[in-house]
């Protein structure tokens, strides 16, 4: 029977800690030579590879000043997406324009690729005035509505249910967009990802479901979050067709995405995507995982880095140089730098917008609140 | 003018608001087809067909997770919890994501939603079919909180909820759904969410009620009227959260005395929230302490349910001593 | 690819609403004139099948007599299991002594079937004093801990989560003994569906999850919870093995129960079992059906009625008489009548124990509500 | 003796306690190898292996679930949610199930369980690394509520609270986690789960807090000391439920004046509950309004945390305002 056919299979699995045996008989795109096979290729414009490329470098270059940046006590916060670039990036550019996309909380690469400023980026990591969250939550909480994009919070998964919500509604407006939600492995394990799967099977919302699979849930490794092989087949369990796909490899995801959002854009309702990819620094600033991993783990993977995978490629097609690559780190160093410049001297948000937003319009209790606050001494340095 | 119950004027709001704003769409578990366990929903699927009024898989996280979605799509999406004790596997959207998007994201998104749920008890339910978790709800920073006593009430107050800009939890007395009975005008109508309602003057205690417990209230005002001539002033709160403290602290300033009535546990219940505001505005006015009329500290039974009910047999004692004290 | 393929074979499928379609390929036992097929016949002591048939019309019998009881206001409540006695029994008979029964609210036969007298269950109906669970619960949740048996509450789903950290622990103490959950496939759909198949899956914990699929949740139908063929499928998302049964034929139901009983003892851990079979009244007393489903579906299972279908196999082996089966009946009813007498002469629980259980020692301000609640005035009778 | 933090008291009573009775496991997100985010569990599975210190997959609510089935079966878990602020995708089971199991089992079935969570603000945390959810769990009946304020009392409350019979949250306030070092007697010992503490003397006004807030009461009832002559008398509930009321009211009575602390929000909060039990107790003793100093009324701020927090800034003026009242 289907189903104890599929266990077997399943109870054959020895898990994924192997990197080679987690990627067999998963589609591909780069070769190890650099140069796309041709029989997987989309055949992408070179100005969207490179677009894509500049994208992943500048995330990355982002990403490596931040941690410094906490280091030095600058901001106080910072999760990152180190090695996941390609998944990331290539899934957002697959999206159309009219699509919206729910963030889990690595996706800031995905915010600047829709558009948001680099500035508005940076004054949320500082909690500024000028933060587009008004400084009330953490660093890389943020929220792009004016981008399509929506608004982090730390919760793990409540995200992918109201990505459903969101296409179902627009499926009942007969509006034509398609949204997507990204999550990690260990997401699937969350009440939100089984709803979230359900309704979307249910009634065939025209939802991209982005899994993450970058090996690890903090110091959880993947194969403790599950008894399955794969977490695309998870996929099954809700009537969703899912699929896997090589995450450090641009072409591969983008073709993989772009699929499932022309699927649901079509009617086809939603797709699951495991994207196979490792995160290559720590959970987030807090975490030192080498109490917890080997480093080998991570030397084997730092080879697979999507960066240089897809310069490979670039350069198989003689469409970049070390001093391009210098260049547009150069530039993206100086932007960020000016960026920061402003972004430290602004002021942090007005002690009234404390009382502001809770809801469409102050209730006298709040406001009574307020003046209390305003009136009120003011905490000592020191805390 | 039609007399209606409170289940009528419920679905009377539902179908109106429907019909006017094409944003509104009901979704939960039966319904649809069958109009809800308590046919609050009945008709309207007939009337909106399965595109606005749908019936969910078995899973309230999927139904609020997904309501909220809707609502920042921009639909006005009316959940329904089947049982306010049901609302649990939901709680995560509702205070983590529900009550948070406007402030969290610096006011890009908004919320706006009703979760509907039958509250309290008098239905021989026990432990799951009776809980009053409004407390909850209200502690929780970014939710309205509503609960009608009475079929005009019900109607005027759904509507503005549904035209609120932020969530509202919408609870319905299930004790009186059908109990509760009067003159409801046919178009549409509002009730500001922000208004308490003094539903009997009296000049010798205040006593603060809602839902199905205003009744309980009623009753044993007019009881310690006719056995010692005590005149409760009774309040219907209606809206429990932003709530109308101003029309309490009037009241309590001129009978410098309270009671508050609820089914929920007397602990960290409402009442205690009510009784320490009255005291900070108007402390110099009490002239007896603040007392609370609730359910125990235990969970809902089932066999001793009206031993359990902050109950007329309770209240009355309790107006008493207060008034005399 | 695997899950590809699955999906396919998913979205093959037209939905379970007609019944001949949903048992294709499904192992059944006794056959339409009777027989028990000998490729499948597990064989069993012909004392226990007539012990299974006796439970099954002792659960049937109370279940019609507890709706009038209800009809005639003398009881408040009743979730019966009418039509679903095969199910029910016989997946409880393959339970070995040692093991826990993690019940959904339609399990009362079972209960019956691991000894609790017919008195105390009834006691429950009543809620009165000898009210195993006190008289705190509605009719129905009954708690059986002597029998083996868990705490009924009302909550969908949250046995099983429960089921599964009661093995888990056995196995962690090498204690042998296997728990079952029951539940509806409704509540597939809840978050406790998917935590418990997920740790059951990934620490290997001897349970048997026990889907009756009885084609209806309340009022919405089982094809609308998923859009999955079967509710087994769902295993696969887990690597949990899982396989669908004829949930009317007593001796299906009992081969399949008995080997993933046999599977978990011997260390292979959890299996889910998909129960095929059909709710033929009301959800409650509480519901009428009419509202939502049509005549024709409801004759058609009658005609599929397991007390029947083993009726009818029995009497290929001569081991049923009609006198016999009129006795069988009149004594169940004898005995339900002298317990309800019984039941109604006995007084509702002392006031005081209100106040007693909520933890192992009464704190201070309970006993104060106690004494308010004892020394205060009773409510009056119209209450 | 010997000089601990809170966060090595804690992992003291927790060695101490697997090594005396093999009934208790620890499970959760990150316990295991890593010794949790916060480092409380370090070393515990290297000694006591994976079957009793257990790294479990993202789910709150299978960790409490699956922990409700361990006590049943006999074990003692003691599950850590990794955020207090992450507790409520297992708010139904605690809620529904482990609350309710002795009362609705009519005594049957018991479940003696601690949930260890970190709890408050002051870590930068912003909305879902900051929240303090006691007042919640006071409200549902059948549960218990610890929150330590230091090594000493984090060890003696948790080994009481391993041993009691009935499911226990026991809050743990990270942003003292380093901070408040004390002095931690090697063995084991317990301190009953019915004991406030006071641990400042005074006459003129009472102050109620617990976890880190104890200390910014502490420190205002200092200031006023020194610039007012006012001598506060602070009280450590350390278990906040069920409460000393006694220890508090005896104080009140002294005072006539009172001023709850806490982070939670003011509304509904466990303040209005302390406030309104003291009122039903010793009205005719309150001499000033009852006051509470506590988090506003919104979702918890990043940048603004500091003014969020009910710190020795906002504590010195209540309590000159009370005192002089
Ligand atoms: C409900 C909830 N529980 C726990 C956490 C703490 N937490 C934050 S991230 C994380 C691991 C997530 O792993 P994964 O889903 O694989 O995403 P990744 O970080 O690997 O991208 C955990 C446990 C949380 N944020 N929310
Ligand atoms: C969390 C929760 N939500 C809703 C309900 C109300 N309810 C009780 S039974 C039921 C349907 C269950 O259907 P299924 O799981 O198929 O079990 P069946 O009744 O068919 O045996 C619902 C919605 C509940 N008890 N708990
Ligand atoms: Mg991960
Ligand atoms: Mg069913």
């Amino acid at each position: 029977m289907q189903v104890e056919t599929n266990v077997k299979a399943i109870h054959g699995g020895a898990g994924i800690r192997t990197p080679e045996r987690s990627l067999e008989g998963i589609a591909s795109v780069i070769r190890a030579d650099g140069t796309a096979d041709p029989a997987q290729d989309p055949r992408l414009p070179l100005a969207l590879v490179k677009k894509l490329y500049v994208a992943m470098v500048r995330t990355r270059v982002i990403d490596e000043r931040l941690v410094t940046l906490q280091r030095q006590g600058r901001i106080g916060f910072h999760i990152g997406s180190l090695g996941e670039e390609a998944c990331i990036l290539a899934s957002a550019a697959a999206m159309r324009d009219q699509d919206w996309i729910f963030p889990c909380y690595r996706e800031f690469g995905a915010l600047l690729w829709r558009g948001m400023p680099l500035q508005a980026y940076v004054d949320n990591m500082f909690g500024n005035a000028n933060d587009p969250a008004k400084g009330r939550q953490m660093p890389d909480h943020y929220t792009g509505k004016p981008y399509k994009f929506g608004s982090v919070s730390s919760p793990i998964g409540t995200q992918m249910t109201q990505a459903v919500g969101f296409a179902w509604a627009a499926k009942l407006k007969k509006d034509d967009l398609v949204t997507s939600a990204y999550f990690g492995e260990g997401a699937t394990s969350s009440n939100e990802f089984h709803t979230a799967m359900n309704f979307a099977g249910v009634f065939k919302t025209p939802t991209v479901m982005l899994c993450r699979n970058n090996g690890w849930a903090i110091s959880v490794p993947s194969e403790k979050q599950t008894a399955t092989r794969t977490f695309a087949e998870k996929g099954v369990a809700y009537g969703v067709p899912a699929v896997r796909c090589d995450g450090n490899d641009v072409l591969a995801v983008y073709k993989t995405a772009r699929a499932a959002v022309e699927f649901a854009a079509a009617g086809g309702g939603p797709t699951l995507i495991e994207m196979m990819t490792y995160r290559l620094s720590g959970h987030s600033t807090s975490d030192d995982p080498r109490a917890y991993r080997v480093e080998d783990e991570v030397t084997h993977w730092r080879k697979a880095d999507p960066i240089l995978r897809l310069r490979k490629h670039l350069e198989t097609l003689g469409a970049i140089s070390d001093e391009e690559d210098a260049k547009l780190r150069a530039d993206v160093d100086a932007e960020l730098k000016a960026c920061i410049e402003v972004a430290e001297a602004t002021p942090r948000p007005a002690l009234s917008t404390l009382f502001d937003d809770v809801f469409a319009e102050k209730p006298k209790y709040l406001i009574e609140q307020e003046r209390e606050c305003l009136e009120g001494p003011r905490p000592q340095a020191h805390h | 003018m039609t007399e209606m119950n409170m289940v009528q004027a419920i679905n009377d709001a539902l179908r109106l608001e429907m019909r006017r704003d094409d944003r509104v769409v009901v979704l939960g578990e039966d319904v649809g087809k069958v109009g809800g366990v308590f046919r609050v929903t009945q008709g309207l699927y007939d009337e909106f067909g399965d595109d606005r009024v749908i019936d969910t898989p078995l899973a309230e996280g999927g139904i609020i997770g997904a309501a909220i979605g809707m609502a920042l799509y921009g639909l006005r999406p009316v959940p329904e919890i089947q049982f306010a004790d049901f609302i649990f596997p939901a709680f995560d959207q509702i205070v983590s994501e529900a009550a948070k998007y406007r402030y969290r994201s610096g006011g890009e998104y908004t919320c706006p939603m009703v979760i509907r749920t039958p509250v309290g008890g008098g239905i021989r339910g026990g432990h799951y079919h009776s809980q009053s978790p409004e407390s909850l709800f209200i502690h929780t920073a970014g939710l309205k909180v509503v609960c009608p006593s009475n079929p005009y009430d019900a109607k005027g107050l759904l509507l503005s909820a549904i035209r609120d800009e932020d969530p509202v939890l919408f609870f319905e007395p299930k004790r009186v759904y059908r109990a509760a009975k009067g003159e409801v005008p046919e178009g549409e109508y509002t009730i500001p969410l922000s208004e308490a309602k003094v539903v009997r003057e009296g000049k010798h205690v205040t006593v603060v009620a809602w839902g199905a417990m205003l009744y309980e209230a009623l009753a044993s005002a007019e009881e310690v009227s006719a056995r010692e001539g005590i005149e409760a002033e009774v309040i219907d709160l209606r809206t429990l959260w932003p709530l109308d403290l101003d029309t309490i602290v009037e009241s309590v300033k001129r009978t410098g005395r309270v009671v508050v009535v609820h089914e929920a546990p007397k602990t960290c219940g409402f009442g205690a929230e009510i009784l320490t505001l009255i005291s900070e505005k108007a402390f110099l006015h009490l002239e007896a302490p603040p007392v609370r009329v609730t359910g125990w500290d235990t969970p809902f039974p089932y066999t001793l349910e009206t031993d359990y009910l902050p109950l007329q047999h309770r209240i009355t004692p309790a107006l008493i001593e207060t008034a005399k004290f």
